[in-house]
Formats: structure tokens, C-alpha cells, sequence
């Protein structure tokens, strides 16, 4: 199998952090992975993107079109990559910042989270992306809660690892309200 | 009521780019300032260098040509023997002006050419992501000195505006800051007496501003302020340097 | 009475005007504005000087000072 | 093979090529900060001086490349990089090494031009690399990686061809190949003979030879020597060192050609048009000079049409139209990007699609 | 023609590039001195300070390049003059007034190189001439004289295209042609319409527009469409402005092909071949970029065989094969010349000879 | 009977392509005399530039590498870094070091880099036919300056010995003649100084040696060392401005 | 009729100038020229050369392998150029300081003229080129004496023209000795 | 007594050495050496210091001086 997914948001967010932890946890899988990261064109605060594509095999192309899963943090991300998502794909919206009434995605399955909500009750606003995270493994499918778990380990740099357990209740969270 | 401050006609009414803190904004404003009081903008071609600034057209409301990095002094020299009648300046970061553009700097300057150069020393490689610069002070880690800058090894910080001041060619060379409301005004005042140098065509004039680059520096724009305080200003002492015909 | 305007949608909360202001009428809110920045604010206008020190110290130009 | 037992790594293809170069042995750095290349000198400016390795931040491009020359002339392995702009500069220093016979590596990662252009994937600087940017007619060796792997491998191999022929070596990549990550096994130094440097500028004992590095040629026939010398050379490397990839060639009635970053998303392409019961195949060059023109020579008798793809208004595509055979045809797909803009596979096979051959 | 009323005068190529300059209206020139083109620099630092012009000596070809640009920018037109080294150096800022749609003259006066070389004819910076040797993918107008007449006509030619297409163009020519003298009619500058320069930089009166000159291009999909504007514009250039010579084509059974002073050279061995009875033709570009494609591709539906002459291991003979007839045929003779040696008409007539088809 | 002046070793037996009084060959011999008494040349790398001292490799005995106009200081620097147990000197002229590469050198001095530098100041451009130079005097007539030197356009002659000892980095500047035997004298002193800061890892050293360039001043090879004298050196002053070790 | 002339010399030896008279005298005639000049590796004192082509029509090639006329200043110059005159060719030596016994050019007319005699004879060796140049017109008759007259006016700085009178009995001075 | 040889075939005539002999022991000649210059040459040996002054203004290192 050749799994892609697509992650935007705004400089803040996490959404780097939130690419490399489902790349690690993709590795830890024995997957081969490739991890492709975009800036608008400002670096600070400006938009941040990246595609994640894992697969036994080869990767193939580390960019994208039309991913088959896209979990879009804020508004912008939204109005500029929802339509992006392929037919039968998956579009897991931040549904904190993000109102999607205003489009209409026949074909793609929509699954509004309320991450900044979810993260703020966990007690810190910037555990969006965990969450985040959270959603597209359970709506994907792709990669086990272990995985992810292990690839914290891996991305977090060590002094940071006493937040592991919080990052992971986080997913969790995440997950669960993705379940619907 | 009267507006007493307000934004200056040579500054376009748009937000800038540059981050929170950040003393490009500070000295953008007051270079369009000094413009709209020698009633020059109508005469003036701004000379953008690449860096943090190179988004000059943007915000000033004056022609501008944008050089490559570190050649500003020579595109402007281009310009100002093209158009002799014609206002021209440069504005450069440390990185554009002190280390590939050193040379391009030195020969303008003791050309003695009619223009007046900006010079932002901020310490670092903004645009590029805080990289080590010919200004940044000894011992400061960079993302390219990690381990802090090695004087043995890279040398101590650039003095520009001592330097430039020994050329016969400089008629005016002053180092200013932005860290509080005394210092902006000095500033204010010693980049208008460089532009009036170049109104009655009296040579070339510098004005090096010390700035903060809080992204950079891995600090708030609070702090940052506070470093040019505590550590900029006693390395770059703010001084006058040289005012060859005391305007 | 000299006062001044904060722009909201310039105002990038760096607080730089927060330390320029002799009387300090100037602080940093603790909501931030549609840009995501923690805006400044300004209080007590009656002791509001129209020094302008505030709006030197702004980078961003987001202040604007009135006086008669 | 023992590579196998070696731990994979996760990283950034500018960070692959720092580690690359520090496997390789490459005692010195120089360089200057440009994006979207400075992580390599990031990375190099905390570990060379660890290792006893000398890292500079130059003054400047010209100031890095002709460090560059000067560490070479000692005899160590060195290392410089830049992209677009930077790379321009250096031009007069890559002719100098040209024709002093200087070894030595260069890494490009492209970005968007001309003039200051954008940080954007682009691959516009083809023909500054394979055909010299500098003066007086010299060819460097340029690999163009299409992966992390690939920008860890072919970096060492660099050193590894550059040392061999006395001709300096370029790694060309652009900002998607530099800026991505993917799981990279850190392969060992490959153990290749190299020839004994004897030519290094060493200070000497009396009685030895003066060894003397320049590219001055003044005496009668000297130059016209040197230039059929290295002409000969250029022939060796192409007879030896020309590298590609191919995929599903073999019966491939469309053989999409591409390098670097584009090669990879030509390949999700292909294989959509695959799917789609098109026989398409990929001809992939990893050596730019050597350009593998037998390669394309032998594909093209076989196969008669080539889809040429670059990030640019066409560059790659006038070796591709010199190698192929007479009767072969080459249409071309040029997608110089900008700000954010990539082509996907999805617009590949589009253009696969199109360009694919109808049999009447 | 008021030209036949003008008197002849008899000046060095260089010489005649730095007249034509001035009777172009050339009011600035940057250089910086090299062997073998201090010739311009020396006498226009004479010429231009007495008409009111400006010279500068700068510090550098890098300062020089970026006056240019500077003084390009505000209209005035300007020019800069160097060598194999010094036109390394320039790339950047090539590349920058390229992006940056500014016109400008730049002068080749080839040597012989890589590296320092020498100061010999060579045409060994052809590809650095028509491919950009400078980074992001741009074409600049390259003028190839081949008399002192050329160096001045096309010099003003240079002038005026660079100005129409708002493209840097250069002149490009070896030090035979840069050194020789020859009787020039300096004809006045040519009645050309040219568009008027609203992009220039000027300092403006409030309410009319800004003026940037820049090659910054980050808006979405710009930087892409200005490659798409230049690759039409390349495209206009070439179908609008391809300038060459033929000689004797017509009944020709070989048809020579070179540029600059091996053109010439190769014009007396043609005159050789004829009087030995066989039938040889020359085809010289004049432009080398736009490379007169269509008439090479004309040429070769009636001689299928070429025979390519340079003064470089080979170079533009990439640019014939890719011109002419699919069964057409190029041959090579290469002669990068060293200290004092040239290649002799007699030396050429033997290539002729060697390469004339016999018949069977 | 000894020989008591003879030809050093490390300079190779030959004749020189330098014109008749040429101060070149001058320097050579002194650079090469103090290779001899410092016992260095076996360790000795030299840097030559492109100048008439292109053919430095001819000329002394010594493994040396060719550097691009002006790039010396920069070769030296790549040299020196992989092999610091080398002595590493640059033989620049003046166009090579104070135009073209007027900022390697002074990044060069900047960082500290623990070479030797010796400089030619001829106030012209030798090789290439006297053309104006950095140091022309002002008023001088060049083939590029055919009504004079003209400071107001083409700046002051640069002073590089007092430039370069104004930054840290710089060990030992000093200015030199060659006009007349007590200057020969005491610029082998000073050359050899230089070496001795660079053998004993006392950093940057630089010498800048006066000299005269008969043939494009158009001079005789006797008039030409007056105007050393009358002319050059009222305006360089010969000191050692820079002696941070005292050697 | 195309006509072609190689001179050579060492660098005081006034080559180019002799070059630059001719040149000036076939555009007197209303011919075409071309004057390419050369030097040796080293500018100064080293060797000198030029070739000068002139015709009614095309000049073509301005360098010429075989020259038809060769004109050989000094040893090394004769060394290295004699064997390269055209069969049928001519060579004019410097007898004053050219041995030639030891080549034989079978093919080639070989005039001897005494050029420094000849030039310290009228008063300045200098005039060693103006010697050369008779000898040349003489022995090609490709240009009248009265167009090297007019030439000279061109060729030298006004305030040289008083010497002209002294480079015509010179080049008078050349042409007999050609004569033979 | 000291004496110096002065290397015919690498004088160029300069003259330069003539400037440094405090006695005046070395002038030009008139007649050209092979390399077409007009040589330096030694007189009045017997004043010789051996202060290799003029060895010392020597540019072509032509000069070599003999002393006990
Ligand atoms: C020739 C070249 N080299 C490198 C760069 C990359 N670059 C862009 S901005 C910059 C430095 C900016 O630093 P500075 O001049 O200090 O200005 P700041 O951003 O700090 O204001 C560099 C190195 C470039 N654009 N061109
Ligand atoms: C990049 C480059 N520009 C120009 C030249 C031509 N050039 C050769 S030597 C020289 C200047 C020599 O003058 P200087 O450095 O003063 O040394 P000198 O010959 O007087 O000893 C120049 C400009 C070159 N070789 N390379
Ligand atoms: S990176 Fe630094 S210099 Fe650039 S805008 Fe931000 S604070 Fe200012
Ligand atoms: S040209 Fe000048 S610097 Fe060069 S060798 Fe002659 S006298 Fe010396
Ligand atoms: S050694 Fe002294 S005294 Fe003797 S000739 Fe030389 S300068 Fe004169
Ligand atoms: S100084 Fe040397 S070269 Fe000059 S005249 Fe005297 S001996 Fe000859």
C-alpha cells in the first residue's frame, strides 16, 4: 500500500512537528517514507504545509495532488486545499478555526474535530497537532496508536519526553472525536 | 485635534512583513520621515538590498531597484552617475554590506559617491534564518556558530562606521539605535544630516542602525530591545564619526 | 486632551511602545487581535502627555498620536 | 553487504548531503548562508570542527570557492555550496579548479531564477551546470539525486569521481529533493582506489619536485594540449561513469524522461498510466555529464517517443534530442515553478496522457 | 546611403566597439581592465568625460556588472566590457538584469581559458554566451562580428536590440578580431523605433505609479509566467532577428560553418577549395542566440554535409546538429588555439579537403 | 674569498620576465632571503595572483598555487585551514588587492588567518598595461585615467598598511620601500618580521611594499625610483603601523 | 589581386608601426586591409609580429599560414617564421643581424638588406622598420612609394611628421638595397 | 679586497645598483650586453667596501659580492 496525507495550517501550529511524527511512526512501521515541507512565502507566521507519503515499496512522488487525506488546520488552509482532496478522500478539518459551510466537497468525506476546543481542554493550545494526528490515524487507518507513540520518542527532542503521556491523551482525543 | 505622529507619505499604509520587535520597521519609518521633511520623495530611488529588507518597494512610496546581495553601493552608483539629479540610497543589512558587499561598500564610499547608505546591522543573517554575520558579537551562538563566535577563528565584529569614517571619500559617518525614544530621535536626526549631505551634493553618507532581530536571536522583542542595551551598544559605541562639513 | 490610536490590524504586540511611554499608559493586552498577537492597549488618557514616545518606539507604525 | 546492518535515518536531503560529505571524509567546508541550502553548512558548523575538521563561513561565495581551491590544492577532500545566485559567483573559481585539474565538490540546490528569483524548486540551472557557467570551455561532473538516499550516496560518490578525475564535481538538486526527508541508510565510505595525489602543493624537501597548481597555459601548444587532454578525460568519464535509472522500459511505448525531483513525481505518474494500461516507462539520467547518451541512444531504438519533463522552458531536452536516434521524437512538458507551485503526478499523467501514441 | 558619404578609418575591433558605443549614445560604461579588451575601457575613459558620459573604473567586474545595472535602470544606455575571467565574475548580475528585464551591452572579448588561461583567440565561452552562464534559466542576445566593420555595426545593433527586447545582449568576439585593425565606415547610429522605457526608475511626481526594478518574482504562479513571457519573447527574437552570412551555399557540396575570425579564416580556405575545384559554401551566424535555426534547417534540405570549424573543442556544433536536417551530417575540426598558434587558412583548406564527399 | 651577497636559495636561478628596475624583482629577492634565513622553505607554500608576479611559481623555489585576480587571501585561507603546519604566503599587487580583492583581503586580516601577505603597490596596474589603480596618486596619468587621477570621481589612493592594522585580527602591518639601500634594508627587516609572526602562530601579517613600475609610468628605471621617493612615499608613509607581539 | 604581408621582429624593432604604414598606405590605394597584430608570451622585449592583408575585395583571412612576402627582423624571428613563406614566396631579412646560412628555402627568393646598417647609416637605428618597408614595396610592387608617403603622415603623431622626410630617404634606402 | 661580479647575461641596465654604491664604483656602460641592454659594470675595484649596497638595489639579483 502507498498511503499520502497532506497537513496545512499557519506557522504556529505544529504542523511540521505533526508531519514527522507520522513519518517516524511510518518508519517504525518499516515503511519507507518521504516527508516534503512547504513554506508560504513568508517563513514566520505565514502558512505551513507538508505531504507525508509512506509505502512498502517505493514512495514515489513526495508531492502530491490530489492527497487522498487532508487534515487542513485554519481557514486559509481550508479555502485553498479543501478541493484538492481526491475523490473518496478524506478532509479532517479544524473545526475551531475553521467554518466550512461555505463549500461543498461531493465525494470527500468531511470530518470536522474541534482541535484547538479538544487541545485547550487537555490543558495546552498547542497540542492541536496531536490531535490532529489522532484524527487521521483513526479516520486512515494507516498507522497504529503504538507507532505514533514511539515515533514521540523519536521526534521529541529528550528533555521534552515528560510530555509524551499528555501528547498521546491528546491523540487520543483526537481519535475519539474523529470516531464521531 | 491634530495628528501629532502619524505615518510619513514616503511609507505606504500597508503592514510589513518584518516580525514583532523588529527594528527594520523603525528605521523604515524614519527614512521615509526624513524624506517627506526634505521634500525629496519625488526625487528619491531607493536601492533595496537582499535580506530582511528586500521588500523595500513595498513599503516605501518611491521608485526602487533591487540589487543583488551586497552590490547595492554599486547599483547605486550606477544610478547616481546616470542620474546625478536624482536622490539615491541604499539600504542594507550587515550580512549585505559587511561581508559580500564588502567591497562594493569601501569603493563607493572612498569614491566619495553622492549617495547615503543605510546600514541595519541587526548581528545577524535575517532572511536567511540567523546565521552568523561579520557584526555578530563575540561569543554569540548563531545557527552557523554554534558554539558561539570563536574570534580566533572568525574574527571579530565589523566597526563599519569607524571604518568607512577613515576614507577620504566619507563625508559622513554616524552609528545610531533604535532601543529607546532618545536614540530613535538621534537617529532620526543623524539620517536626515546624511541625507542632507546628499542634497547639497556633499559626498557620501553612512548611517549605521544597531537593530534587533528577536526571531533570530531566539528572544522576545522585549528582550532583543534590551540587548542592543546591554550588549550591542557597548561593542558598536553610537557616536558621530565623522561630519566632514558639520551639517 | 492629547491621545492616541492604536491600530489594531498592525499592532504585532511586540510591547516595544509599552517601554517608551514615560507614564506608562501603554500595556500588552492579554487577548490577541485578528493577527494572533497579544495587542497593545491604551489606558488612563487623561495622563496622556502627546509626547509621541510611544508611537517612536513602534516599529510597526500602528500608533498614531493626536494633540490639539 | 554490511550497509544492511546499518540503522536507518531520518532526515532532510541538505542534512543527507552534510553526513554524506563527513562519511566521505571531507575535512573542510566553505560556504556562505543562502537558502534552501544552509542547513548544510548548519549542520557542518557543528560537526566538522567536532571531528578535527576546519568549517568557514566565507565572506562570500567567491570568498568560499576559492577556499575551496586552496584547501583542494593541499590535497584534502573540501566542500563548498550555494544555490542560484551563489553558484553564479562562483563560476570564475569552478573554471580556475577546472583548469588547474582541481578536485573538489560543489552542491547546487537549485532554486528559482534568474536574478533573485524565488526559493522554489526549479531545475533552470541544467545548463550552468553541464555546460560551465565560467569561462574558457570545461565540463564538470554533475549527479542529480532523486532522493535522500541518492543526495547521501551520490554525494560520497562525488568525492569519490571528482578525486579520480581531477575535474571538480557538482551535486545538483533542487529545493524539494534538498528540503524533504526521507529514511536514509547511512552507508559506509565506499572503498574505491584512488589515484595517489602527487600533484599537491605540500611544501617540500630539497631534491623534490615543485609541484605547482594553475590553470596559466602559456607555453607553445601547451593550452590546445590541455584542452584535447581533458576532452579525452570527458570521453572516459562518459565511457565509464554514466549513470540512470530506468523503469518499466522495456516495453515502454512512451518513455518519460526527467530528473531529480520531477523523475519521482514522473514515476506516481507513470504508474497511474500504467493502471490506466498505458505502457509508459522512465528514463531517469543520474549522471548530467556524463550525460548517459548510449543509454538513450539504445532506449530510442526500441522505443520512438520520449516525454521530456523539466522544471524549466526546457533545457535537459536538447541532450536528450542530441543522444536519441535520428527517427525518435521528443515532446516536452517545462513547469518552471514559483511560490508554492509543483507540478503533481496528476498533471504528469495528464500530460502522459496527452502525449501518449495512438496507433492508428 | 549617406554612409558611402563618411570616411573610412582605420582602428583596432575594440576600437571600433567603443566608437560605436558612443555614436549609440552610450553615456555610461563601467569595466574593469583585462587582456585582451582594455582597449574599450582606455579609450573611452578619453572619449566619454569629454561628451558628457560617465566612466568609471570599478573595483571590480562585479561592481562594474551592477553599475550597469543600476545605471540600465534608469534608462540611460550603458555598457561594460571584459574577458573569460571577468565575464565569470558578471554572471550574477547577468542573471540579475535578465530577471529583471534590463537592458544593457556587454562585451566578450574572449581569451583563451579555463581559468586564467591566456590571452589567446579562443571561442570557448560560447555556451557561457548563448546558455546563460549565470543561474535560473534566461537567454541574453550574443552578436558574433567576424570584421572591425561588425564590431562597430553590431555593437550599435546591440544597443537598440537590447533595448526592443528588453534583453542584456552581448558582443561577442575572439582577441583576432578584438586586436586586428581594418577600415571601418563609422556609419551613423541607425534610425530605430524603439519603445519608450516607462519601467525605468526615476523618482516620480505624487499620483504617478512606482517604478520597481526587480527580479523578485513570489507572487502565485508569477515567477512561471515570466518564464513563459521570455520563452515567447526568446521565440519573437528568433523569428524576428536572426542575423547570418552565406557564402557560395548555393551549388555548395560542403558547407562550412563558423563564427567570428575562424569565419573569416575559413573564407580564404573556401576561396582555396573553389579554385581546387570543389564546391564549398559558407554558413556563418552572426546571432548566436537567436541561433539562425531556420536557415541552417533551409541549408540542409540541400547539403547534407557540415563541417563545423571553432576555436574550442566544440561547442556550438551542438547547436547545428540540433538546426539541420535529421540527414544532414556534421563534421568537426577543433582548434583551441594556445600562445601564438592560430589556425591557418591552409590548415582549414586541408580540413575541407579532408571532409570534401567523393562521390562514388 | 666568500661570497658575502649572493643569489638566495629559495629563489630559483633564473632570469626574471620582469622590465629593467622593476622593484618585483626586489621583493622576490627579500621574500626569498627570508625563506632561506628563517629555514622555511621546505614548509613553504606560496599564493600567487594575477599580476606580473603571475610567474611567482618561476621564480622561487617553492610549491605554490595560482590564485584568481584578487582571490589570494582566500586561497591562502583554504590552504592554510587544512594545512595550519604550512607557511602559506599571498604576493598580491595592488589591483589584485585593493580593487578586485579588497574583500578577501580584509576578511582575510578580519578573521586572523595565520598567513603572510605581501603587498606590491606599484599605483598601477603592471600587467595589463597601467591602467589606473587603487592607489594611484591623485592627479597621476593612467591609460584609464588619461586627464589624471580625480579624486572627487575616482576617490583618494587607499592606504591598505593603515586600513588592515585598524582591524583586530591584524598582527603586523608595516609599509616598505625599495628606493634606496637603507629602505631595502629595513624592508627585509619587516618581511621578515612578517614570517616570523606566521612561524610562530602570531596571526595575520602583512607588508606592503612601495614599488615602481618603470614601464607604465614611462619612465626610466632611475627616474621611476625617484618618483618613489619624490611622490610615493610623502603619500604612503613607510611605518610599521602594527606590531601586536613586539617581534 | 589579394595581398598579403608577414612582418617579425623583436619588440623595439617598430614591426607594428612598419604594420600600421602599410596598412595605410594600401587604404591610400583604395584597398581593403587588415592589420593583425601578435606578440610573443611576454609583451615586453619579447617577439613582435603582424600580418597585413590587403585587397580590392574581401580581405578574408587575416592570418595567413604561408605568407607570400615575409619580412624577418632578427634571428629568432627567421628561425621560427622563414620556413613558413609560401612556395614562390619571398623573404626579406635583416642581413645585419639574421644568419641564414644554415636554412635552405628551396622556393623561396631570399633578399638580403642590411636593415640596421642601412638605418644607422641615415642616422638612427630606429629606422630599421622604414628600411624594411622599401624593401618590401620594392620587391612585392604591391604599393607606391607615394602611398607609404602619404601613410606616414597618418601613421605618425603630428609631431613626428618632421621626420618624415628622413623615413622616406630610409625606406628609399631599403628599396635599393633590395634592388640588389 | 672585496669586489663584486656583476651576472652579464641578467643585468638589464636599470641602473639602480649605480644609486646604491656609496663610492660610485659602478656605472653603465654604453655598449649593450646580448640582451640588448646597456650593462652595469664594476671600476676602481680597489675601493671596494664589500657594503653590498649595490647588490642590495639589485632587482635581478644580478650582482654577487666577494669579501674575506
Ligand atoms: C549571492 C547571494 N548569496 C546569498 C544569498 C542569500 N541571502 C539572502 S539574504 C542574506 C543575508 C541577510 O542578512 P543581512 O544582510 O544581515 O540582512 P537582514 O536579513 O539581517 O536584515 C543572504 C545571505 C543571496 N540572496 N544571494
Ligand atoms: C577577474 C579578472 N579580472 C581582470 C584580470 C586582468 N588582470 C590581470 S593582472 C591585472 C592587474 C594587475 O595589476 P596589479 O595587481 O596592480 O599587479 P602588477 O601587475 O602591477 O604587479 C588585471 C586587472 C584578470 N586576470 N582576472
Ligand atoms: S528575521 Fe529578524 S531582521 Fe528579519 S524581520 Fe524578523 S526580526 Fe526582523
Ligand atoms: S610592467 Fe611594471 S610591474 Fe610589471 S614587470 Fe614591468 S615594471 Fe614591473
Ligand atoms: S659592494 Fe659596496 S662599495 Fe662595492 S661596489 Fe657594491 S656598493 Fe660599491
Ligand atoms: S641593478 Fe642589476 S640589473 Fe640593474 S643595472 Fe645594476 S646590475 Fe644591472
Amino acid at each position: 500500500m502507498r498511503y499520502d496525507v497532506f497537513f496545512a495550517g499557519y506557522g504556529g501550529q505544529g504542523v511540521l512537528l505533526a508531519g514527522n511524527l507520522l513519518s517516524y511512526a511510518a518508519i517504525h512501521e518499516g515503511k519507507n517514507v518521504s516527508f516534503f515541507p512547504a513554506y508560504g512565502v513568508e517563513k514566520r507566521g505565514g502558512a505551513a504545509m507538508c505531504t507525508i507519503v509512506f509505502a512498502d515499496g517505493d514512495t514515489g512522488s513526495p508531492v502530491v495532488g490530489n492527497p487522498s487525506v487532508s487534515v487542513l488546520l485554519n481557514q486559509l488552509s481550508f479555502d485553498k486545499y479543501a478541493a484538492k482532496v481526491k475523490q473518496g478522500g478524506i478532509c479532517i478539518v479544524n473545526s475551531s478555526l475553521v467554518d466550512t459551510s461555505a463549500v461543498a466537497l461531493p465525494g470527500v468525506e468531511i470530518i470536522m474535530v474541534p482541535m484547538n476546543q479538544i487541545a485547550l481542554d487537555m490543558g495546552d493550545v498547542r497540542m492541536v497537532n496531536m490531535v490532529a494526528c489522532g484524527a487521521y490515524i483513526e479516520k486512515s487507518g494507516a498507522l497504529l496508536k503504538e507507532s505514533l507513540e514511539a515515533a514521540l520518542k523519536k521526534a521529541l527532542p529528550e528533555r521534552n519526553h515528560k510530555l509524551i503521556p499528555a501528547n498521546v491523551q491528546a491523540m487520543e482525543a483526537g481519535a475519539l472525536a474523529a470516531r464521531g | 485635534m491634530k495628528q501629532i505622529f502619524t505615518r510619513p507619505e514616503s511609507l505606504k499604509d500597508v503592514a510589513t512583513h518584518f516580525c514583532p520587535g523588529c527594528h527594520h520597521g523603525s528605521v523604515h519609518r524614519l527614512v521615509a520621515e526624513i524624506l517627506d521633511d526634505l521634500g525629496i520623495r519625488s526625487q528619491t530611488i531607493g536601492v533595496a538590498s537582499v535580506g530582511c529588507s528586500v521588500f523595500l518597494y513595498g513599503y516605501f512610496d518611491v521608485d526602487v531597484i533591487e540589487a543583488p546581495h551586497g552590490r547595492a553601493p554599486a547599483v547605486a552608483t550606477g544610478a547616481k552617475r546616470a542620474r546625478p539629479d536624482r536622490i539615491i540610497f541604499t539600504y542594507q543589512g550587515d550580512g549585505d554590506l559587511a561581508a559580500i558587499g564588502m567591497s562594493e561598500i569601501i569603493h563607493a564610499a572612498n569614491r566619495g559617491e553622492d549617495i547615503t547608505v543605510i546600514f541595519v546591522n541587526n548581528t545577524t543573517y535575517g532572511m536567511t534564518g540567523g546565521q552568523m554575520a561579520p557584526t555578530t558579537l563575540p561569543g554569540q551562538k548563531t545557527s552557523t556558530s554554534p558554539y558561539g563566535r570563536d574570534t580566533a577563528k572568525d574574527g571579530s565584529p565589523f566597526k563599519m562606521a569607524e571604518l568607512l569614517a577613515t576614507l577620504d571619500g566619507v563625508a559622513f559617518s554616524a552609528r545610531v539605535a533604535l532601543n529607546n525614544p532618545k536614540n530613535v530621535l538621534n537617529a532620526r536626526k543623524q539620517i536626515k544630516t546624511a541625507f542632507r549631505y546628499q542634497v547639497e551634493k556633499k559626498g557620501f553618507s553612512f548611517v549605521e542602525a544597531l537593530a534587533s532581530c528577536p526571531t533570530n536571536w531566539g528572544m522576545s522583542a522585549l528582550d532583543a530591545n534590551q540587548r542592543v542595551t546591554d550588549e550591542m551598544i557597548p561593542c558598536f559605541p553610537l557616536a558621530v564619526y565623522k561630519n566632514s562639513a558639520n551639517l | 486632551m492629547p491621545y492616541i490610536v492604536i491600530d489594531e490590524t498592525r499592532c504585532k504586540g511586540c510591547g516595544l511602545c509599552t517601554t517608551g511611554c514615560p507614564k506608562k499608559l501603554v500595556a500588552l493586552s492579554d487577548s490577541p487581535n485578528s493577527l494572533g498577537y497579544a495587542m497593545a492597549v491604551f489606558s488612563d488618557p487623561e495622563k496622556c502627555t502627546g509626547c509621541t514616545l510611544c508611537a517612536q518606539m513602534c516599529p510597526d507604525v500602528a500608533i498614531t498620536v493626536f494633540k490639539e | 553487504m554490511q550497509a544492511a546492518a546499518l540503522e536507518k535515518i531520518f532526515v532532510k536531503g541538505n542534512e543527507a548531503v552534510a553526513m554524506a560529505a563527513l562519511e566521505a571524509g571531507c575535512r573542510c567546508y566553505f560556504g556562505y548562508p543562502i537558502t534552501p541550502q544552509s542547513d548544510i553548512p548548519e549542520y557542518l558548523s557543528r560537526e566538522l570542527p567536532r571531528r578535527g575538521g576546519e568549517f568557514i563561513q566565507a565572506e562570500s561565495e567567491i570568498g568560499a570557492i576559492n577556499m575551496l581551491l586552496g584547501a583542494s590544492a593541499t590535497g584534502v577532500r573540501a566542500m563548498t555550496s550555494s544555490s542560484g545566485p551563489g553558484i553564479s559567483l562562483k563560476q570564475e573559481g569552478i573554471s580556475y579548479m577546472a583548469g588547474s585539474e582541481l578536485p573538489g565538490v560543489i552542491v547546487d540546490i537549485m532554486r528559482a531564477g534568474p536574478g533573485l528569483g524565488g526559493i522554489d524548486a526549479s531545475q533552470a540551472d541544467y545548463w550552468q551546470a553541464t555546460r560551465g557557467g565560467g569561462h574558457g570551455g570545461y565540463r564538470i561532473i554533475v549527479l542529480a539525486p532523486a532522493s535522500v538516499q541518492e543526495m547521501y550516496d551520490l554525494t560520497m560518490m562525488a568525492f569519490d569521481l571528482s578525486d579520480i578525475y581531477r575535474i571538480p564535481a557538482m551535486v545538483l538538486a533542487d529545493s524539494v529533493i534538498g528540503q524533504m526527508k526521507e529514511s536514509v541508510i547511512p552507508n559506509p565510505r565506499p572503498v574505491t582506489v584512488l589515484p595517489p595525489k602527487e600533484w599537491v602543493v605540500r611544501g617540500r624537501e630539497a631534491g623534490e619536485a615543485q609541484n605547482v597548481v594553475k590553470s596559466l597555459y602559456l607555453g607553445d601548444g601547451e593550452m590546445e594540449k590541455f584542452h584535447w587532454k581533458m576532452a579525452a578525460r570527458y570521453e572516459e568519464l562518459a565511457e565509464k561513469e554514466c549513470r540512470w535509472e530506468e523503469v518499466q522500459t522495456a516495453d515502454a511505448e512512451l518513455i518519460v524522461t526527467a530528473f531529480g525531483s520531477v523523475a519521482r513525481i514522473a514515476k506516481t505518474a507513470i504508474a497511474m498510466a500504467r493502471e490506466a494500461g498505458m505502457k509508459v516507462g522512465l528514463m531517469r539520467p543520474i549522471t548530467l555529464f556524463p550525460f548517459p547518451k548510449k543509454a538513450y541512444a539504445a532506449l530510442s531504438e526500441r522505443c520512438k517517443l520520449f516525454l521530456d519533463i523539466e522544471l524549466s522552458t526546457g533545457q535537459m531536452i536538447d541532450d536528450v534530442r542530441l543522444a536519441i536516434a535520428r527517427d525518435a521524437e521528443v515532446a516536452f512538458y517545462g513547469r518552471p515553478p514559483g511560490a508554492g507551485s509543483l507540478p503533481t503526478p496528476e498533471e504528469l499523467f495528464e500530460q502522459i496522457r496527452k502525449n501518449y501514441p495512438t496507433h492508428a
